[in-house]
This record gives C-alpha cells, structure tokens and sequence, in this order.
C-alpha cells in the first residue's frame, strides 16, 4: 500500500497561485463524484467478484469521463501500452489505483494499490475521497508522457515483410534499402491475411503512409515533442527543413483565412510525390495512388486530403467527379467513398476488454474487420524450464480470469492423468458442481456484458448482481436462487426491442468448422445472437438442475500426485466451449503443455460475422460469441 | 417578472430531474449532487481535442442548450406564465428543436474522430425517421385548437385531454420525443456500447457540464410540449395550475428516463423501418380520424 | 399582454444570456486552473488505441433513399400548419383538400417503399 | 420602427456575412453549416418584419434540409472535411462578374419597383397564420393541388434516378465485380 505523505496524486491539475477557496469546494466535489474506467474491463472486475458501484464508484465507459484508472491484475505488454493511452487521454485530476497487479512500465506508480479484493477496493475509495479533497492540486504536476504516445519507429523492406529492424539499412534477403515505418499498432496488420484480393495493394498502402509518419516522427525527435498536436498533417516545419521551395510555391492556394494546418497537407503530398520521383504530381495525385495500392484509399490515411488538393492546383477547369472517384473504393451500391479504419478496444464498453476489434468502415457500416486479443496466453513450454505442478495450476488459473474454475479444474485433470491417478468420483461430483457454478456466473457475466453493448442497463444490474451473489455461492444458496434466475429469463422473452436486435444478427450455420459450447449447440437452432442468447439461458437452467441433483460445489485442487510422470490429457467444457489440455509431467513438474480452446477458434470467425453487416449489428455480432480474450491462445 | 418566474421553474425542474436520474442510478436520493456533480465538472480539465473544427466544437453544447431552452420558452406553465406566447407557438418549437441535429453534427464532425462523427451523422438518420411524427401529429392537435398557440392548445383540452381524444397521436409523439431527446433506447448517437459515447465522446469538464445541462433541458422541454399537447397542460383539480404543470412534465420527463433502463437500444435500420412504413401511414391516419371526430362532434 | 416584437426581444435576450451564462461557466472553469497539455491527450479518444489519422472522409450514409423522400415531407408541412389552423372553419372541404393532398404524397411514399427507397442502401 | 430597422439590418448583415463563410472555408460540412446559418438569419429577418409563420418555417426548414445537403455533400464530394485546402471557387472572373451583374439588377429593383403603401400596422400572427390557411383552400386551393403533384414527380424523379433496381441481372453483376 503505497500513500504519500502530502496525499497529492500523481495526475493533480496545476494550481496557480495559492490554494483557492474555489478550488477547495471543488475538490470536495471531485472526492464525492469518483468515476473509474475499469481496465481490462468490468466483466474482470465481475469475475472476481468486484463491486465498483457499492464501493462508492461510477463506472464509465471512456477515459474522457474518468477520473480514476482501475487496473485489475496483470498487464500484458500490448495493455501496458493502450492503458498509457487510456491514462493520457483521461482530464486531470486523475489516479490511478492498482488491484492485484505490479504498475506497467508505461504509468506513473499506482496511487494506490492493494490485493484483488472487494475490501482493498474500499479502502481505494476511502483513500481517493480522502486525496482527491487534498491534493487534487498541486503547484508542480508531473507531466504524463510514454513511449506509445509517440510513434516508434521500425524499418522494414518493401519487399520482404518479415524483415523489420530498428536502424536504417538494407535488407539482408535482397539488399534493398529499408523503409521506415510507424511501429506498434498497424504492425500486426502487416501480417494478416484476410484471402482479400485486394489485401496485397492494402500492404503497399501501409507501408506509404509509414513512411510518412516516420518522417513526421522523426522531426518531432528533434523538437523534444513540445508541440501538442502530433496529427500528421503537422508535418508542416518538417516540411520546411527539406521542402521550403514546395512549401512557398503553395502558398497563395491557402487564402481562405482557414486554419494554418490544412495547409501542410499539400506539402506532404507533395513530398511523397518528390520521394517516389512523380514529376506530374500537379494532375497526376490519383494516378499515383491508383498504381500504388489499386484503387483502395482509406482515409484514414489521409491519402484523399493530399490528392484533392493536387488536383484542384492544377486543374484549368471543373474537375470531373467521375474522374476523380474511380480509385476509391466502391460500396455495395456502387457509390465510391473513403473507408477507415476504426478500432474497437482493447478497452471498449461495448465488447470484452483485452479483445480488439478492427473494423474497416463505410459509412455505418463494416466493410472488413478482424479481432485480435492483446491479452491472450500464449501457448508455449519454455524448454529447459519445468514447473511446479501447483504453481502451473496456479499460473493457469489466473490467465483465465474470466473463466479460472474451469482452467483449475482442467489442469488438475490433465495432470492427475499424466501421473496415473485414478478418478475419484466423489471428488469428481464436487468439482463438476464447481464447474456448473462457474458456467452459471459466466454466463450472467455475458448477460451483463450484452446488457452494456445494448445500453440495456437494468440487465447489466440484474446480472452482475446475480452473478457476484452466485460466483461462490453454496449449493443450498443456488437453489434459492433459482426462482431470480427463472425471472431474469422471462423478463428477456418480454422485453421488447431485444428479438428484433438479436435476431438474424451474427448467423453461424451448424455446419461452421471450429464451433464449440453454446455457440456450436446454438447453431443447431437458428445459429443467431438470439438463439444464442436463448442457448445460455437454458445451459442456466440445465446447470442448476445437475448442482441440484449432485451436491455442494468444492473448488478442484490437485489431490496427491506424489512424484509421478507421463504424459496426460484432459478436456473440459468450459462456459464458452471445450478446452483440451494435454501435458507432460516429471516427477511432478510439468516439463510441456499444449492447451487448445474454443474462443482461440470462435476470434477467427469474426471476419466473416462483421463483414457487411452495420456497426451495431456487427459489434452485436461479435458481442454474442462470448470471446474471452484470454483463452484465445496465441 | 413572469420570465423570471418561469425561468426559476424551469431550472428547478431540471435541478429535481438530475436528483431523480441519479436516484435512478445509484438507487440514492441525494439533493445535492447535481449541484456536487457540476462542480466537479467544473473541476476537470476540459480537453479540446487536436480538433480542426473548434468552432463547431465550441459551438455545439451551447447550441443545444440555447434550441433546448428556446423550445421550453413558448411552453405555458399557466395561462399567463410563459415567457413567449408566439402565435405560430407549435411550429415555433419545431424550428427551434430542428436544430437539436444541427448540435448535434457540429459536435460529431468537430473533433474529427470516428466514434463522434459516426453518431452525428447518425443522429441526422434519427431525425430523418422521427421528424414527421413530431410534426404530424402536432398538425392533429392544431386542428382541434385551430390555433398554434400554445395557451389556446391547452385550452382547447378543458374538456377532455388529448391524449384521449387523439391517443394514437400521442404514442406517436411520445416516442417520436424520445428519439428527439437521443436518451435511451434511441441514443444512437451517444451509445457507450456501439460508439463509446459517440458525440458526447470528446467533452470534458465545463463543456461537458454544459452538454449534460442541455440534454436534460431538452428532456424536459419535451416533456413539457407532451404536456402541453396531450396531457391538458396546466388542466387538473385542487392543485394551481402551474403546480399540475410541473407535475405532469416531471412525470413525462421521468418516464422518459426510465424506459430506456428497461429496453435495449433500437437498430438503426428497425427504427428508419418502422417509422417511415408504420408510423407514418398511422401519423396520416391520425390526422385523418382527428379530421372526421372535429367535424362530427361539435 | 407584450406586443410581438417585444416576445422576440425577449427570446433573442434569453439566446444571449444562455451565451453569456455559458462563457461566464467556462470563466470560472478557466480560474481554477488551465488544462495541462500533454502527448495524446488531444488525440480522440478511441478506447485505448492511439488513433491520429483524420476521419473526414467521404462518409456513406446508407440512410439517403429516405433521406430524399423526407426532403419531400418537410416540404409538405409548409401548407400543414396553416391549414390546420382552419380545418374546422372551412369543414369538410378542408378534409377534402387535404386528403387528396396528402394522398398524392402517399402515393409518393408507396412508389418509394415499392421501388426500395425504405431500406439501408 | 428604428428597432426593427435595425434587427433587419443586423440579421441582413449576418446573413451575409455566413453567406460569404460559405465560400471561404474548403470544409464541405462547414460550408453547408454556413448557408444553414445565412439562412436562418433571413428567417430571423422574415421575424422582425413580422411576418411570424414565414419566419419560423424558413427557420425550421432551412436546419433538417440543411443538414441533409451537408451530407449529401460529405457523400459526394471529394475531400469533404477540406484537409487539402481546396479552393471552392471556380472560374472567378466569369463568377465575379455575374455576382455584380446580379448585385446591380437586385438594388435597381428594389429601388425601382412600386413597393405600395407602406403598411402601417402588420396584422396579428394569428390572423397572418389564419389568412394564409383560407387561401390556400379557398383561391389558390389549385396552386396548392399543383405544388402536391410537383412535390410527387420530385419523389418519384429522385427514387427513381438514386436507388439502384435489385434484378437479377443487377446482382449478378455486382457478384462479377466482387
């Protein structure tokens, strides 16, 4: 537990001058409004039986509305970095408070931090009210600043892009000079293959505006980033140092008394001209692009900006519209218009944080998307390195914190079979009605999670609190809870608005390859959100029936092993599909593992759910397969 | 002097509102905490985002909170408590609620990011769907007052309210309000699930406090209008009339708050659909049954 | 009773104190203390991903079938209003007049709905 | 009288002044924006000449129709948001010297013309109102007739030139393209 002397937290306003009576009544006001945006997501804070609402908090669904960074267990390194984001991007005064986590490399240490438990979340409250009325300004506020808040650079070979350097250079398979680029979040991009024809010009076309921003980023290098506003048509005085001629020759076009920055655009389009040797650049800006990247212009990109401004330089006359339109790309109805890429996550209220959703958008809707988990565990068995039986458990249970019963229980298995234990059933019983618990909860966890992407608010409350009520909740008490659970369903069937929303949305025939749990047995119906929906509702039901019938509920714990070896496999179904795991033990250590999961599968059919679909339907759609980024094996 | 009056009633019915949704959240009544809440707006940083638009930026919550409160001004409280009581009153709150959209796509194209902007061109879809069943059904209340005079619309319900003598009109109008006022379930432009709050997405601190304001103002001037066309305005027993007035706008308002609590937001497409094949065909329907009953009953 | 002109004074008085009561707010936001600039903070905020690139584009609104027989709606409300204002004076030729008027626009309306003008484009 | 002499000058002025941002801005949305603003500035004019039920319509009209050219123009034309600084402007010399042609006529007109009696008093807004319902049911009841008719032929024209057919030769085009 971290708490400073002077109770000034790390993200404090400046104040001028003295401490104000104003100031004081409105950090008053401030410690009695606490609204924290919950990282990886509520769902995680649910999961772990977290109330952020009976602790004194509003949770919010952006960082602009935040005044506090709650940050639940670990950080992967891409999380690190989006929570930097998040951080910046959150208005001041604001603290960050750590629940069962180390701070990540990218943040100031946490103001708080304490175990994931709902009373070190009090205790966060308490001391928040209590520093927010005190040191919620400060004479020297520190300044926030982190690597991913300006863009690294990487260099890569137009060619092969499976080479990528830190330094400039040429390229060891064919010795082309390297070409630097934006690292960080386009990379990956760089890699997919969507089986897209037009997927190659899209490389081309990211590799273009790389290097443009490399440019841009470097310049910025050297002015130490005192200038705020990082967008890339600031390329403006960069642009100046090697492009004055371009610059002034430019000049009397921009008289319209506009703002200064639009002007730059037309120096950095005239810059990539210059850089790939376009001599009629003036006329010529599409047909560039359109040899370039074959008719795909995102905006995104900025691309369209440059161009038009070329064209209305050189033209004598009216420009011909279908001229000037036929290398963007074309919608369904045959109009040309710019697509951009949108991101959706890893920290959005509409889908489970940790997961992030790509989307390309045409107009309202999604023309192409995919989703990645920056989260996700990767499945490796570090050679040489043997772990301890309890502490695999252990470690695996915790990546999983949406689902870590059905993790625990799975390891458990897969390691009493390697070294030949038999099953015992009472055990057994036990842990089977600690797995129906967790599928009940999971599944109410989704019900909330459905309810925030609807905006369907009395569903997040009724769910999330049946759900921390049932997380460990005895067998006797379950039953008791059956006549809720029965209402919570009836109430869905009556609501209206909610079929029309759910139905013919995220179709996956039964035939889909890679199905599994409610997704796979709802295909058997209409393979929809709805049927899904309606699939976990009854799985509610069917799971009470068995905790009722079987017994109380034990959390699985591995039973004497001993020292023993083999080889051992197990699977579990898990609240979102069947999870096998199939390891390898040494007097009790585990020496390899191989875990294979359902959502690791059900995250590749997002491209196909989304693809043509609006926004709503498509975050819907996604929404409805219940993804849980951390069992997306990498 | 009445302007002043009004003016009192108005702010403190947005005041008693704000208690009421944040009972409604936290399950809480506390008087205070819109006041509380403001002030720790005040107390944020406002960020103006890299914005190339900061005119539409600046300019939009202060649109919506000037159209918000000029559509409540033509709004009786009593027969002689309204602050302008314009002879084309009906129409005149049409103008100025028209310009909730215009609000509402300068602050999506401002600050030039996907979220916002997505929902202000949204919300022009909304308006495009919503627009004719606020104005046709007010065409119906018209006819029966033959007069767009707010006072004399009230007046004209002495006997018998609207919302029984033209119910179909008011379903209409009631949702048509809601989708109007983009509170859930018709806040498309703002959803946090599908947009992360879309056009509200970039405001901070003051300017966020502003914003909040006028979205409540407008949820109360629409209430008010349901009032005042359907419900018989300042119409009721034992009570003055300005008290029935602030009663049945509260209610209106209140219930408007609530419902969304309880539904899942509307498809944009389901509520374009709808609208313009069903609602409107029954908005025309009205007008024309509104048409025979103000002939044949004297 | 206040003459015409002087409601519209009154409501142009309330649109300028709505400003100035706004601008006195931001006053008031500005003495407690400026807002600190920093890397990012500026950038849209789009849910933990660094997103700088300019969005306006050519924006597909697939909403523009309705978008144009709308256009044709708003136009009709013109005559609507004073009409309605008269429909009992004048009786049933009002009713008349106004239903082959507005028979002709749902004319309109059904061409558009049979052609696919009512759906996402 | 002076009031509102000078409410119409300060609207007219206004009027021309968002007339002119029109021009000067290369951001389409700004632009339609701006014609939306001139245009509800000669509503505001309409309402200090007391002419209440014009007014108020121009008012209202003027913001959803507005606001659906501005979109019309982010679909259509390029570089809507006017990154590139593109100049709107077309032709200037032809264009400048029809805008001072048209100037000149307008102002020759307008002090030309037999404008009547000045009206001493307006009628009331009701009155107005009630006045322009009975003529268009009794007089110009054709005229009115006329304009639904007009109004039909613009929808059917409009759906007809905007909405690609679905037949089935139309699809399977669309599937070779794709």
């Amino acid at each position: 537990m971290i708490s400073d002397p002077t109770m000034t937290i790390t993200g404090a306003r400046q104040r001028q001058g003295r401490f104000t009576v104003l100031q004081k009544w409105v950090s008053r006001a401030l410690a009695g409004n606490l609204s924290c945006l919950i990282v990886p997501g509520p769902e995680v804070a649910l999961s772990h039986g977290l109330d952020v609402t009976a602790a004194g908090m509003r949770i919010t669904a952006t960082p602009r509305d935040a005044s506090v960074l709650l940050i639940i267990g670990e950080l992967s390194e891409k999380m690190s970095e989006a929570v930097a984001v998040l951080y910046a991007q959150m208005p001041r005064p604001r603290a960050i408070v750590i629940l069962g986590g180390q701070p990540p490399s990218t943040l100031p240490d946490a103001d708080f931090s304490a175990g994931v438990s709902q009373a070190g979340l009090i205790d966060a409250v308490d001391w928040l009210k209590r520093a927010l009325a005190k040191g919620a300004f400060s004479d020297s506020p520190e300044d926030f600043d982190a690597a991913v808040l300006h863009a690294r650079i990487d260099y890569v070979c137009p060619m092969h892009p499976e080479v990528v350097q830190n330094e400039p250079g040429s390229c060891p398979k064919c010795g082309m000079d390297l070409v630097a680029r934006e690292a960080g979040e386009s990379a990956p991009e760089h890699d997919h293959d969507h089986g897209h024809d037009h997927c190659e010009h899209r490389h081309h076309e990211h590799e273009h505006q790389h290097h443009d921003h490399a440019q841009q980023h470097e310049h910025h290098e050297h002015e130490h980033h005192h200038g705020h506003c990082h967008e890339h048509h600031d390329s403006h005085e960069h642009d100046h140092e090697q492009h004055e001629g371009h610059q002034h020759s430019h000049e009397n076009h921009h008289d319209h008394g506009h703002k200064h920055q639009h002007d730059e655009s037309d120096g950095d389009a005239e810059e990539k001209d210059s850089g790939h040797d376009h001599s009629g650049h003036h006329h010529g800006g599409h047909g560039h692009d359109s040899h370039e990247h074959g008719g795909h212009d995102h905006v995104g990109h900025g691309h369209s900006g440059h161009d038009h401004g070329g064209h209305d330089h050189g033209s004598s006359g009216f420009m011909s519209m279908v001229e000037v339109t036929k290398d963007l790309p074309r919608s369904a109805d045959g109009l040309a218009m710019d697509w951009m890429e949108v991101p959706f996550g890893p920290v959005f209220p509409g889908l489970p944080g940790g997961l992030k959703l790509t989307l390309t958008l045409d107009g309202d809707g999604v023309t192409e998307g995919q989703a990645t988990s920056l989260v996700g565990m990767i499945n490796e068995s570090e050679e040489g390195k043997e772990i301890d039986a309890e502490t695999f458990i252990e470690r695996l249970a915790s990546a999983m914190p949406l689902a870590s019963v059905s993790y625990r229980l799975l390891a458990c298995l897969a390691i009493e079979r390697a070294s030949g234990l038999e099953n015992d059933s009472a055990t057994d019983h036990a842990r089977d009605v600690a797995l129906e618990r967790e599928r009940i909860a999971s599944h109410l966890g989704w019900l909330a999670q459905l309810g925030r992407q609807l905006g369907f608010a009395w569903l997040t409350d009724r769910a999330a609190t049946l759900q921390l009520e049932i997380r460990r909740a005895s067998g006797k008490r379950l039953v008791e809870l059956t006549p809720a659970l029965q209402a919570l369903a009836a109430r869905l069937g009556r609501t209206p608005l909610l079929k029309s929303r759910l139905k013919g949305i995220g179709i996956l025939p039964s035939g889909t390859a890679g199905l599994s749990g409610p997704v796979a047995r709802a295909a058997d119906d209409a393979g929809d959100a709805w049927a899904r929906l309606w699939r976990r509702l009854d799985e509610m039901t069917t799971s009470l029936d068995f905790i009722k019938a079987t017994g109380e509920p034990e959390l699985p714990a591995l039973r004497n092993i001993g020292r023993g070896s083999g080889t051992g496999e197990a699977t579990v179904e898990t609240p979102r599909g069947e999870a096998r795991l199939s390891l390898e033990l040494e007097h009790g250590q585990v020496k390899s593992y191989r875990l294979d999961t359902a959502c690791s599968h059900h995250i590749g059919l997002v491209a196909t759910l989304v693809e043509g679909r609006e926004l709503g339907d498509a975050l819907v759609a996604v929404g409805s397969l219940d993804l849980s980024p951390w069992e997306v094996i990498a | 002097m009445n302007f002043a009056i009004v003016l009192f009633a108005w702010l403190g019915s947005a005041w008693l509102l704000a208690v009421i949704e944040g009972w409604t959240i936290t399950g809480r009544l506390r008087l205070t905490a819109p006041l509380l809440s403001g002030l720790a707006h005040l107390g944020r940083e406002s960020i103006v985002p890299r914005t190339p638009d900061r005119v539409f930026f600046e300019t939009a919550p202060v649109l919506l909170l000037i159209v918000a409160v000029l559509g409540a001004a033509v709004l009786p409280l009593a027969p002689t408590l309204v602050i302008a009581d314009l002879a084309t009153g009906a129409l005149f709150i049409n103008a100025a609620l028209a310009y909730v959209l215009v609000a509402l796509i300068m602050a999506g194209w401002g600050p030039n990011g996907a979220y916002a902007m997505i929902g202000g061109w949204r919300f022009l879809g909304q308006l495009i769907a919503y627009a004719m069943l606020i104005v046709m059904p007010i065409t119906a209340v018209a006819m029966r007052a033959e007069s767009l005079v707010t006072t004399v619309i009230v007046g004209s319900q002495d006997s018998l309210w609207n919302i029984v003598y033209q119910p179909l009109g008011f379903v209409l109008f009631f949702i048509a309000a809601m989708a109007l006022a983009f509170r859930a379930p018709f806040d498309l432009p703002t959803a946090p699930g599908e947009l992360g709050g879309g056009v509200d997405a970039e405001y901070t601190g003051v300017r966020l406090a502003v914003l909040r304001l006028a979205r409540l103002t407008l949820v109360i001037t629409l209430a008010s209008a349901t009032t005042v066309f359907y419900l018989g305005g300042w119409h009721g027993p034992l009570l003055p009339p300005w008290a029935w007035s602030l009663i049945k706008t509260l209610a209106v308002a209140v219930l408007m708050l609530l419902a969304g609590r309880y539904l899942p937001r509307i498809r944009e497409a389901d509520l374009m659909r709808w609208c313009w094949t069903l609602g409107i065909p029954l908005a025309l329907l009205n007008i024309i049954v509104v048409g025979l009953l103000v002939l044949v009953v004297p | 009773m206040m003459s015409v002109l002087e409601q519209y004074s009154l409501l142009l008085a309330l649109v300028l104190g709505i400003a100035a009561t706004v601008l006195a707010l931001y006053g008031l936001a500005r003495a407690i203390g400026p807002a600190h600039r920093e890397p990012g903070k500026d950038v849209p905020a789009s849910s933990g991903a660094l997103s700088r690139d300019p969005v306006w584009g050519r924006y597909h609104a697939r909403y523009y079938g309705y978008a144009l027989l709308f256009l044709a709606f708003d136009m009709e409300m013109a005559f609507m209003y004073p009409w309605a204002v008269v429909y009992r004076e004048v009786g049933l030729v009002a009713l008349y007049d106004m239903g082959v008027f507005l028979a002709i626009l749902f004319l309109g309306l059904l061409y558009g709905w049979s052609q696919g003008a009512l759906r996402r484009q | 009288m002076y009031a509102q002499a000078f409410f119409v000058a300060v609207f007219g002025l206004a009027a021309i002044g968002f007339g002119v941002v029109v021009f000067r801005t290369s951001s389409m949305v700004r632009s339609a924006l701006a014609l939306l603003f001139s245009q509800t500035a000669v509503g505001c004019m309409f309402l200090a000449m007391q002419t209440e039920f014009l007014g108020v319509l121009q008012i209202m009209m003027m913001a959803t129709e507005m606001s659906i050219m501005a979109i019309f123009m982010v679909m259509f034309m390029m570089d809507p948001g006017g990154m590139g600084g593109m100049d709107m402007t077309h032709q200037k010399r032809f264009s400048i010297g029809a805008g001072v042609v048209a100037a000149g006529v307008a102002i020759v007109v307008a002090f030309w013309a037999d404008w009547g009696p000045v009206t001493v008093e307006a009628p009331d807004a009701a009155m107005q109102t009630r006045a322009l319902g009975m003529e268009l049911l009794g007089r110009s009841m054709l005229i009115f007739e006329t304009a639904g008719i007009t109004i039909l032929t613009a929808m059917i024209a409009a759906t007809a030139v905007a909405i690609p057919v679905q037949t089935t030769a139309n699809s399977a085009d669309k599937e070779d393209t794709e």
